[in-house]
């Protein structure tokens, strides 16, 4: 593990909190879209068949 | 009542419904007090509990007249007298509803918002409480007013006006409970008051605002 | 083939869809790369291991700015020349610069408390931010709350423009307002000048990856609010016959 | 079976008397045209018996909370669809089935379509469907038939016959043919209230006249 | 002389083709009435020609502010006198004298009462004398006689025949006879618009389809 | 124009119109900050300036919503748009109503309240000049937000998310007028940044706003 020294808890708390909404972001950027995609491709085979 | 209180749950949530936009005011208004007042933390800190609190009484009163007033515009009001519902069954619920869609949120980001303005560390679990406790006769009071002033075409500053000296013994109460907390004094007499003022509130005010909304409705 | 060919939703869905992968495979690469590079840094003799925080910060704070002016460009181009993508691609970039701007609003927040000695400070480069995220709020709430999308693509269109004028009006009144009161070197933001290489190239490469995750995200959600129009639009067609 | 009976009521609205004397009784499966030009007191007549202010004189006699009041405006939340609307209502009455007023309203298409986004003869039928689901036996109808096409107006006659037929009654004020042939008229043209020496005051000022 | 001509006109409301392909042209002394089912798209016309939302298709002659609309809603003030309404209203189109349109819809005897205490069918006459006193040559009402009593509608049957006779034009939208046997009528269910390709979106959804 | 002026001023006098409540606010607000803040002078004078001006502020976003709703709901708007008067003088008309009947009469009362909160007396004409500047903009910002509202239902608190932040520059320069006029400094430059920004708000913002309502009644 690499050393943080005494600011560790400081330096941990940014990346993580960052790369916490980063990720709630990217989350729900997918799943909205998949989704969509989803939603979509049913309305469109039911008007298909 | 059940179904009541889930319509208005859901109406708030709805688009256009106003959920969390009293959060979003409440943090404006923290954000614009500086502006006012200067950057300064030796000048916000003591002002901090008296700010959180007021802010999150305007919230609370700029969201006041959906209580009502909604269900009067478009009639639901007239047949919800007209349904077999106690009349002071739905005021408690509609102040409910209120609750939960307004205040409980503002509760919860309070806390980020005493940052912004260096409240200190410790009075935090004091804002928590002292609002938790005394939020709930916010709305119990402020659907009161909404009842006297519903028929009124866009009453929000005459709401505003008979509500707010309602609001000053549990403003100060609760001003005061943080600022004993904060300090290392005994919140504990403040807080007992907060507690009883809501008790009475909410087991009072429902009555006297089912009356008010019958002879606005006649 | 002029650029406003791509405004047109087939043509976006194919090129887009076609670009996607390499965008995304691009974006994981540099990001990945960027934050973990800066993480395992050297210490800064003075700030200590928190200079790690720059590489979040800083390409944060950069793209939420950036992506505000990109909502503009892509807002004036829907008024002007009705490119129905162009809206969408708007309402699509406003929650990430939402999310950049609250990243940058709280790795601020975090160093401010070892640097500083406290979380928040009016100070009047964080005060505008504060401004920023506040105007990507309102942004963002009059989208949803308007239904019809049209009339809601117009008027959050017009909040831009007027929102852009008043962020820049703030920006300036901030800076006149805690003029005098500004906390001295300690508060100072600027050590960049003198940043060495060792920083430099972390952060750079670090940039370029929130940037082309930005480009990846805003395509995606661009091509879910197209999807939803259609389904929308299918489903309304239904309704109908 | 008498399901209201109405005694020489008198009706105020903004302090003054607008009809008075007025007797009528209902059984069940009658239904009661209420006639009479505009401003004579129809609405404020309905209202009264509606339970929402109270009469100047006279009195009303009827079961508790058998009465469901349609008024100009339908009570309708624009954001929730048209199911929803009806399903709350139903809730309130302590009913569950929406279905049987979708379907004889003619609203099961829009069944989810927010109802802001529906045509003024739309929300009116949501309106009257909100009466079906309430299952009162009375039903007191201000004008229910405003903005809706001719189709709808049959139809609407065609379920308060129904409503008739199963022990129901109903009271309605209207300017329009119905053709409900069947219902009774009442023309309020002869209650209107006369000036002169009264001895209750219909409002706050008359007391002091 | 025509008024107005409507040629091969769509539009749309909430992001759909209501009606299309509508044509039809009004002379001077000429009424139109619109007819057709709840939801056809009857308001949404109207409000096309008024000028209050863009067609989707096709096109519209007639001179510049020619039109005076009246909408389901009334926009009275209710604090405000009969009176101070109507005069707002005419001040608005540069016009003062209010009286013969006071007359004309027999609101002499209320011209002093707020707006906000007057009976449904009152409000409504309020609404057309507005029309009345716009001056303007083409009327276009959206269901004038709601709430109307018999005795009103042949009133404004009157006024309307008036203005005819005046070289004016009306476009009116019912589902009630007016007693205007002279005025041609054109049923919008057959315009009614189809589901299937159309050449130019009718709303933001339909840009996607 | 002058019909419509004269028309909303009328209705404001009105029962229910609103006139005053914007000042008895104003007055409420003023006297329950003591409450949150405590009382003594030491505390209220540095605030006092600030604490006005968001006042003012307040007060204001609270009768926004009167601009435009009340019309578009009774149908008045929609008959308004299609009258022949300019949209953008419509807009531009019924801002300066407001303004004639919420700021000008809490202008006028704004001294009195510095009293309350021990502003020093050589700041009073500071806070006048800086108000009657400043609240201008106010007015015109918030008919601009009423008018990107005025669609949906009860947009309350939408319009105070979105005008609040127009309010920043404005805030910032009022407030510094009177603190350097306060402590003897040079208020001509804020004053001078003042009276820019109303001045472009006057000239610009009723086009945007015009353009909004457009897009909301068709
Ligand atoms: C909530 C708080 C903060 C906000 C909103 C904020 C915002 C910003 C912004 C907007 C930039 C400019 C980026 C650019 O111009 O490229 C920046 C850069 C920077 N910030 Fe912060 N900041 C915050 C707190 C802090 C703290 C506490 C520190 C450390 C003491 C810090 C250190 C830096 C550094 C070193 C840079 C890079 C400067 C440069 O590239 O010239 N910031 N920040
Ligand atoms: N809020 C009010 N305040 C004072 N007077 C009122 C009010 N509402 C109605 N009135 C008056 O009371 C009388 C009765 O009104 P009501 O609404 O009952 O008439 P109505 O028979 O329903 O007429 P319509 O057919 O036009 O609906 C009318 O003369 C009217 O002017
Ligand atoms: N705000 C809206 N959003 C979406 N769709 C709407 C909206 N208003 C109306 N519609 C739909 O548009 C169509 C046309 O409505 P319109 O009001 O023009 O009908 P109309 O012919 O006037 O009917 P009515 O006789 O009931 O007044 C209807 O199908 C209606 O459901
Ligand atoms: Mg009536
Ligand atoms: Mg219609």
């Amino acid at each position: 593990m690499i050393e943080l020294g005494k600011y560790s808890t400081t330096v941990l708390a940014a990346y993580g909190v960052s790369l916490a909404l980063l990720a709630a972001l990217i989350w729900q950027t997918w799943t909205a879209n998949a989704r969509a995609r989803r939603d979509l491709e049913k309305q469109e085979n039911r008007r298909n068949g | 009542m059940i179904a009541l209180l889930i319509r208005d749950l859901r109406l708030a949530t709805r688009a256009g419904g106003g959920f969390g936009l009293a959060v979003a005011f409440f943090l404006i208004l923290c954000a614009l007090v500086p502006f006012g007042v200067g950057p300064d933390t030796s000048a916000l800190r003591p002002i901090a509990p008296g700010i959180l609190w007021l802010g999150a009484l305007l919230a609370c009163l700029l969201s006041l007249d959906r209580i009502f007033a909604l269900d009067y515009e478009d009639g639901s009001l007239d047949l919800l007298a007209t349904a077999p519902l106690p009349l002071e069954g739905v005021v408690a619920v509609k102040a409910l509803a209120h609750w939960i869609t307004t205040m409980l949120p503002l509760v919860v980001a309070a806390p980020l918002f005493g940052l912004l303005l260096h409240l200190p560390a410790q009075a935090v679990p004091w804002l928590i409480i002292s609002l938790l406790i005394g939020t709930p006769a916010m709305s119990m009071l402020g659907a009161f007013g909404a009842a006297v002033t519903v028929g009124l075409r866009r009453g929000g500053l005459l709401l505003s006006l008979l509500v707010l000296p309602l609001y000053i013994p549990t403003l100060i109460f609760g001003t005061e409970v943080i600022r004993r907390g904060q300090e290392g004094g005994d919140p504990a007499t403040p807080l007992l008051f907060l507690a009883g003022i809501t008790t009475g509130v909410i087991a009072l005010i429902p009555f006297a605002a089912a009356a008010a909304l019958r002879i606005n409705l006649r | 083939m002029s650029i406003w060919e791509y405004a047109n939703p087939v043509k976006f869905m194919r090129s887009s869809g076609a670009a996607l992968p390499w965008i995304v495979g691009a974006a994981v690469i540099c990001t990945v790369g960027g934050v973990a590079w800066g993480f395992l840094t050297p210490e800064d003799y003075r700030q200590g291991s928190t200079v790690k925080i720059v590489f979040l910060h800083v390409p944060a704070a950069m793209m939420a700015i950036n992506i505000w002016v990109m909502m503009l460009v892509a807002s004036l181009i829907w008024l002007i020349r009705r490119h129905h993508v162009s809206a969408l691609a708007a309402k699509a970039a406003a929650p990430i610069g939402a999310v950049m701007t609250l990243i940058a609003l709280a790795t601020g927040a975090i160093w401010g408390q070892p640097m500083w000695g406290t979380w928040w400070e009016w100070d009047p480069r964080l005060t505008s931010f504060l401004i920023l995220l506040l105007f990507y709020i309102g942004y963002i709430a009059l989208w949803s709350a308007v239904e019809d999308a049209d009339s809601a693509a117009d008027l959050t269109g017009v909040l831009c423009l007027v929102g852009s004028v008043f962020a820049l009006l703030s920006r300036y009144a901030v800076l006149f307002w805690n003029q005098g009161l500004h906390q001295g070197a300690s508060l100072s933001v600027a050590p960049g000048e003198r940043m060495s290489a060792i920083y430099r190239y972390p952060l750079y490469l670090s940039m370029l990856g929130f940037f082309l995750l930005f480009l990846a995200l805003l395509l995606i959600r661009t091509r879910t609010e197209i999807r939803r129009r259609r389904l929308a639009a299918l489903q309304a067609k239904e309704a109908r016959a | 079976m008498s399901l209201l009976t109405v005694h020489d009521l008198a009706v105020s609205r903004g302090g003054l008397r607008a009809v008075e004397g007025v007797s009528f009784s209902l059984d069940a499966g009658q239904a009661l045209i209420l006639r009479g030009p505009n401003g004579v007191g129809k609405t404020t007549l309905l209202r009264t018996i509606a339970g929402l202010q109270p009469a100047v004189q006279g009195r009303m006699d009827m079961a508790e909370d058998a009465v469901a009041y349609a008024a100009h405006a339908d009570g309708l939340k624009t954001t929730l669809t048209v199911a929803e609307n009806l399903r709350f209502w139903a809730a309130v009455f302590g009913r569950r089935d929406i279905l049987p007023a979708l379907q004889a309203m003619d609203l099961t298409a829009l069944e989810d379509r927010p109802a802001g986004s529906l045509s003024a003869g739309q929300k009116r039928r949501l309106g009257l469907a909100r009466v079906l689901v309430s299952g009162r036996p009375i039903w007191v109808l201000d004008e229910p038939t405003v903005s809706l096409d001719a189709e709808s107006v049959t139809r609407f006659a065609a379920v308060i016959r129904d409503q008739l037929a199963h022990g129901g009654a109903a009271l309605i004020a209207t300017h329009i043919d119905l053709g409900l042939t069947e219902a009774a008229v009442l023309d309020l043209t002869a209650c209107r209230a006369r000036p002169g020496a009264t001895h209750r005051p219909a409002g706050f000022n008359e007391a002091f006249a």
